[in-house]
């Protein structure tokens, strides 16, 4: 028997599959393909203190090796998704979930947090200073260090669970700002949110995306995945969740030897909704076969 | 809603550009109005298209060769296993019907296909209606002779007048009308704008098709609700354009 | 019969598509598949003064979408490739060429850049400031707008032919680093070069290149090629030659449409030496079935 | 240097992970020590395989399934078409064996494939030689009896003793003796430290195999050479390890 388990600041996950954050919803149209309490956990979509419907129509755009989105952060607000989403979570899953937070300004932030620190559904805060789809707030949170450490600072001090900083890949160095949100106390990290991309039609000559250029996800970005979450790996001392392109059990090993502790599946998911629980059965066999008795041993290995 | 592995029992072409296609097995519970997702080997994105017809084991696609997906699916042989998403979407609910309502099912070009399986139906209930099919030339007319064949009456019209009225399907008399209608925005709007009250069937590009991305949400009067999942048909009183 | 010519600084080429740097030798094997005088030109090999093996064995990996290379500038220095492939090029291309020039000292980039002005064989001069694969110098360079500026200024001063410079994706924000290019006196912008990217063999849990990361090439970097070319061609007025995954006709009319006054194609030519070919030929039916009578007339026109 | 369409006329498996190909077509003109570059669908690189044997319009290769694309190639049914590149590199050069020079050829695993089209070469202008081949155990064995049926003195070595010799190539005496060596760089090490002279052949990961890269290129004595253009053959003086 392989030990799969792994241990996030706590949290400790009987195998390292999350669902990523906006390609899972709140797991329950997952939970009607298949029982989802097989996962290590999910992220629930990104919410925002108030409504967002979001970008205008197109924001999907299909690539060779991925897809872009635009969405734009569309969530019914942070506090109807605590009071009911949250709650509706418990009938279907019956482990902690990680609650995607964003926000437009560091206040918003600290009150997304708590909602999310009060609910007993939640284990662990990722706070999203990563999406390439909102102007100001967002991605404006994630490429500076001074006003990174300030906001992973104040969310800290508001919350007690712990809270895992997602970081943008779209950024000249990833080290400072991995640094930065260490040095702020955050419990870890999350690597990598989507690259920034664009896609245009030439029979139309319009760009795909109503808002132009969208968010990259997919197979197509997992070489850049690894290479970040492995020089993260090597400048911090806090657990690292990875994810980018990730789409096989060999894939989240190949991750987790770069340096992460757990994996996410983002787009997989979207393209074939049975990709998480694929990935769960292959993982034990496919650690048997390589010798890996416990996965834990592997993590951030590779020489 | 489930995923299904579908083989192709045959693919004809109805126009240039316009390809029929059967897929059997246990393609699920379905209504007039879903649709399906069909998982193509070489892209990324599933291809969604609504049901035209179907039985317990067996469904029919009506689709336009528009870009490379829609061509490689129209060139896959009989026999070819395809992974494929079912039970998609509300589809057309034939009880919000009201009482005494004259019902007209409007569909343009892409659009006529999906109101095949509501009018099998509507007439398995014996309820009464009219078809008004908008096409922009003869060349692109298809499914007439089903419509015939089920003993519906049915008006076509051509932008081009090369068969039938010229003009659009708002030619027809759709004022006070309760109509099924599926086809382009614009036509959509055109109708929205005359009929009493109705069902509009949306088309959005889609990521996931099973309600998980937030790809497809649109404003409604209820709030933001997912084509895919909350849709593909809309009441008349949802809609905010 | 529509029209392909696109115009570089002066440099006419009847097409737009260049074979790109590094994935096209120096012609030569290339003119033992096809007359490689279809092209609208090439660029040569990244040259530095001094001859260098580059990095250690293995230096390839292949991604589900493309390849990593930590080739690290192999070439025979500028010196040797000034008086002998340079002159040797004269044997089976007609056309002038594009010299893509490297260095790790100024003074080093403007020896490098003479030696390519002074051939009658280069028609264009490539300053590849984004070398992924040498520790000092090239990317150096590349990423901070002062450096970037004096360097271009300095080069600019040295040589008469036009200046192109090539910058890498791998950062936060292009339009700062594309405005002190134009202002520094820059003919135009080649964008994008690799991604840094890593893969690791879950076998021997080792990087597949002995220098653990290495440059992301082909098809999986176009959706952030065509981003970046966007972004730079809102913000500068000198031509930009867009290149980063294109592999057929479609994507160069694509990557024009983003604002690329012409296209190189890269990693295309290693997977199928006949590339390049197919998409000259592919070109003009295409352009018809979309409508296009003049090429250059789509450049930028993406709404 | 070309690019053709081969045909796979067979596939035979030799060992549990060894397989055997036979392509037919234009394959070009060949020498013994060259290679080609196999394009297979789903893999973005192409598979640089030795030649082991080949007439004028077929090729035999022999390869183990050590990954992904060799397990793909080797489950391709007969009759499926595939992309190659062939004619690349260098190849052995018999005219470089010195007069008098006793001839030695040392294959290790799946270095020994590539000596088989050099055997037979070497045979039909009647040079002398001795073949030495080293495997880890018997049961990965491969081409004895080819090399047997071609009239060679054929000497087997096996890590284990299972067969033949207990110990590497170099328990066969390589002292004085010029070599033709293919194998893993560990045994091309240990042949190059006791032979006189010879000839030994490279593996490196490649991306194009043609020559335009630099993906490949190694330090030798005579500068920088690509070992996919250059080589993969180098002679005893070109090599630095
Ligand atoms: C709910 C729904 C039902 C549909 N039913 C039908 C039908 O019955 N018959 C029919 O011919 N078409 C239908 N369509 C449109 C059909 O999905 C597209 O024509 C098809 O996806 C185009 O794929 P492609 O690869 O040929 O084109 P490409 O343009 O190459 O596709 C690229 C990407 O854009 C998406 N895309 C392109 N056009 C559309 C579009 N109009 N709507 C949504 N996504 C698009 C594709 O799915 C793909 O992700 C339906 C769409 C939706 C959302
Ligand atoms: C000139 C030359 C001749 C060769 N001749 C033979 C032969 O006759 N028989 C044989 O069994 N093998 C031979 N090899 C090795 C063979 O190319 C690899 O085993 C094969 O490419 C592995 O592909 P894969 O998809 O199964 O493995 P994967 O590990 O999945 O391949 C991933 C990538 O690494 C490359 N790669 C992996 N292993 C090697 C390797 N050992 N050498 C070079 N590239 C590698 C692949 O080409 C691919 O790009 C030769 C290699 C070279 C360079
Ligand atoms: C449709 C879509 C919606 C997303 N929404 C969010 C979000 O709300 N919050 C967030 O942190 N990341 C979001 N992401 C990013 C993913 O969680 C993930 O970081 C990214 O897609 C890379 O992983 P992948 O390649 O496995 O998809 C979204 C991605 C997609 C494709
Ligand atoms: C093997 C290899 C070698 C390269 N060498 C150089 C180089 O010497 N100079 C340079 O400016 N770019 C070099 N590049 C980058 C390419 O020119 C190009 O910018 C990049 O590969 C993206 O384009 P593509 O996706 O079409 O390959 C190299 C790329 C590859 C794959
Ligand atoms: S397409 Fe994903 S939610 Fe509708
Ligand atoms: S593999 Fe490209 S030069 Fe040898």
């Amino acid at each position: 028997m392989v030990d799969l388990s792994t241990n996030l600041s706590g949290l400790i996950l009987t195998n390292p599959i999350i669902a990523a954050s906006g390609t899972f919803g709140f797991g329950k149209e997952f939970a009607s393909f298949y029982d989802v309490n097989i996962l290590g956990s999910f992220c629930t979509k990104g919410m925002t203190y108030l409504p967002r419907l979001g970008n205008p129509q197109p924001r999907i755009a299909e690539c060779k090796a991925g897809m872009l989105n635009s969405i734009g952060l569309t969530n019914n607000g942070a506090e109807h998704i605590a009071r009911h989403e949250f709650l509706e979570i418990k009938n279907y899953f019956k482990k902690p979930v990680i609650a995607n937070v964003c926000g437009f300004t560091k206040e918003e932030y600290i009150t997304n947090a708590k909602l999310a620190d009060e609910s007993p559904t939640v284990g662990l805060i990722e706070l999203n200073v990563s999406c390439p789809n909102v102007k100001q707030g967002g991605i404006g949170f994630g490429t500076q260090t001074n006003i990174l450490f300030d906001l992973v600072k104040a969310v800290k001090n508001a919350v007690k669970k712990p809270v895992y900083v997602k970081l943008t890949p779209n950024v000249t160095d990833i080290k400072p700002l991995a640094l930065s949100c260490e040095d702020a106390g955050a419990d870890g990290l999350c690597l990598i949110n989507t690259l920034l991309g664009a896609r245009i039609d030439i029979k139309t000559r319009k760009f795909i995306l109503a808002n132009k250029y969208g968010g990259y996800s997919g197979q197509g970005i997992f070489p850049v995945a690894v290479r970040m979450v492995n020089e993260a790996f090597n400048c911090v001392k806090i657990p690292i969740i990875g994810l980018g392109g990730i789409s096989s059990a060999a894939d989240t090993l190949e991750m987790m030897m770069a340096g992460a502790r757990a994996v996410q599946i983002g787009t997989a998911n979207i393209i074939d909704p049975f990709a998480c629980k694929k990935i769960v059965e292959e993982l034990p066999i496919l650690c048997q076969k390589l010798g890996i008795n416990k996965i834990s041993e592997i993590i951030g290995i590779a020489k | 809603m489930k995923q299904a592995l579908l083989k192709i029992k045959s693919t004809v072409p109805l126009t240039n550009d316009v390809f029929k296609t059967v897929l059997e097995g246990d393609v699920g519970t379905l209504k007039a109005g879903q649709f399906i997702d069909i998982k193509l080997k070489g892209f990324t994105l599933r291809r969604p298209i609504s049901v035209c017809d179907f039985d317990d084991n067996s469904i029919t696609i009506v689709y336009k060769t528009v870009g490379e997906g829609t061509l490689a699916l129209s060139s896959l042989p009989k026999g070819k296993i395809l992974d494929v998403l079912t039970e998609l979407g509300n589809g057309y609910v034939i009880t919000k019907i009201p009482k005494n309502a004259q019902v007209v099912l409007v569909g343009g070009g892409l659009g006529v296909p999906p109101l095949y399986g509501l009018a099998k139906n509507l007439k398995k209930q014996n309820i009464n209606f009219d078809m008004v099919l908008g096409f922009n030339s003869d060349k692109e007319i298809i499914l007439y002779n089903e419509f015939l064949n089920l003993g519906v009456n049915t008006v076509v019209t051509t932008a081009d007048g090369s068969c039938g009225v010229k003009g659009f399907v708002t030619q027809a008399d759709l004022k006070n009308k309760y109509v099924f209608a599926c086809g382009p925005v614009p036509m959509l709007k055109a109708v929205y704008e005359v009929c009493a009250d109705g069902q509009f069937s949306f088309e959005t590009r889609m990521a996931c098709g099973f309600g998980v991305c937030q790809g497809c949400t649109i404003q409604t009067t209820q709030g933001f609700l997912r084509v895919c999942a909350d849709g593909p048909v809309f009441t008349k009183e949802q809609i905010v354009w």
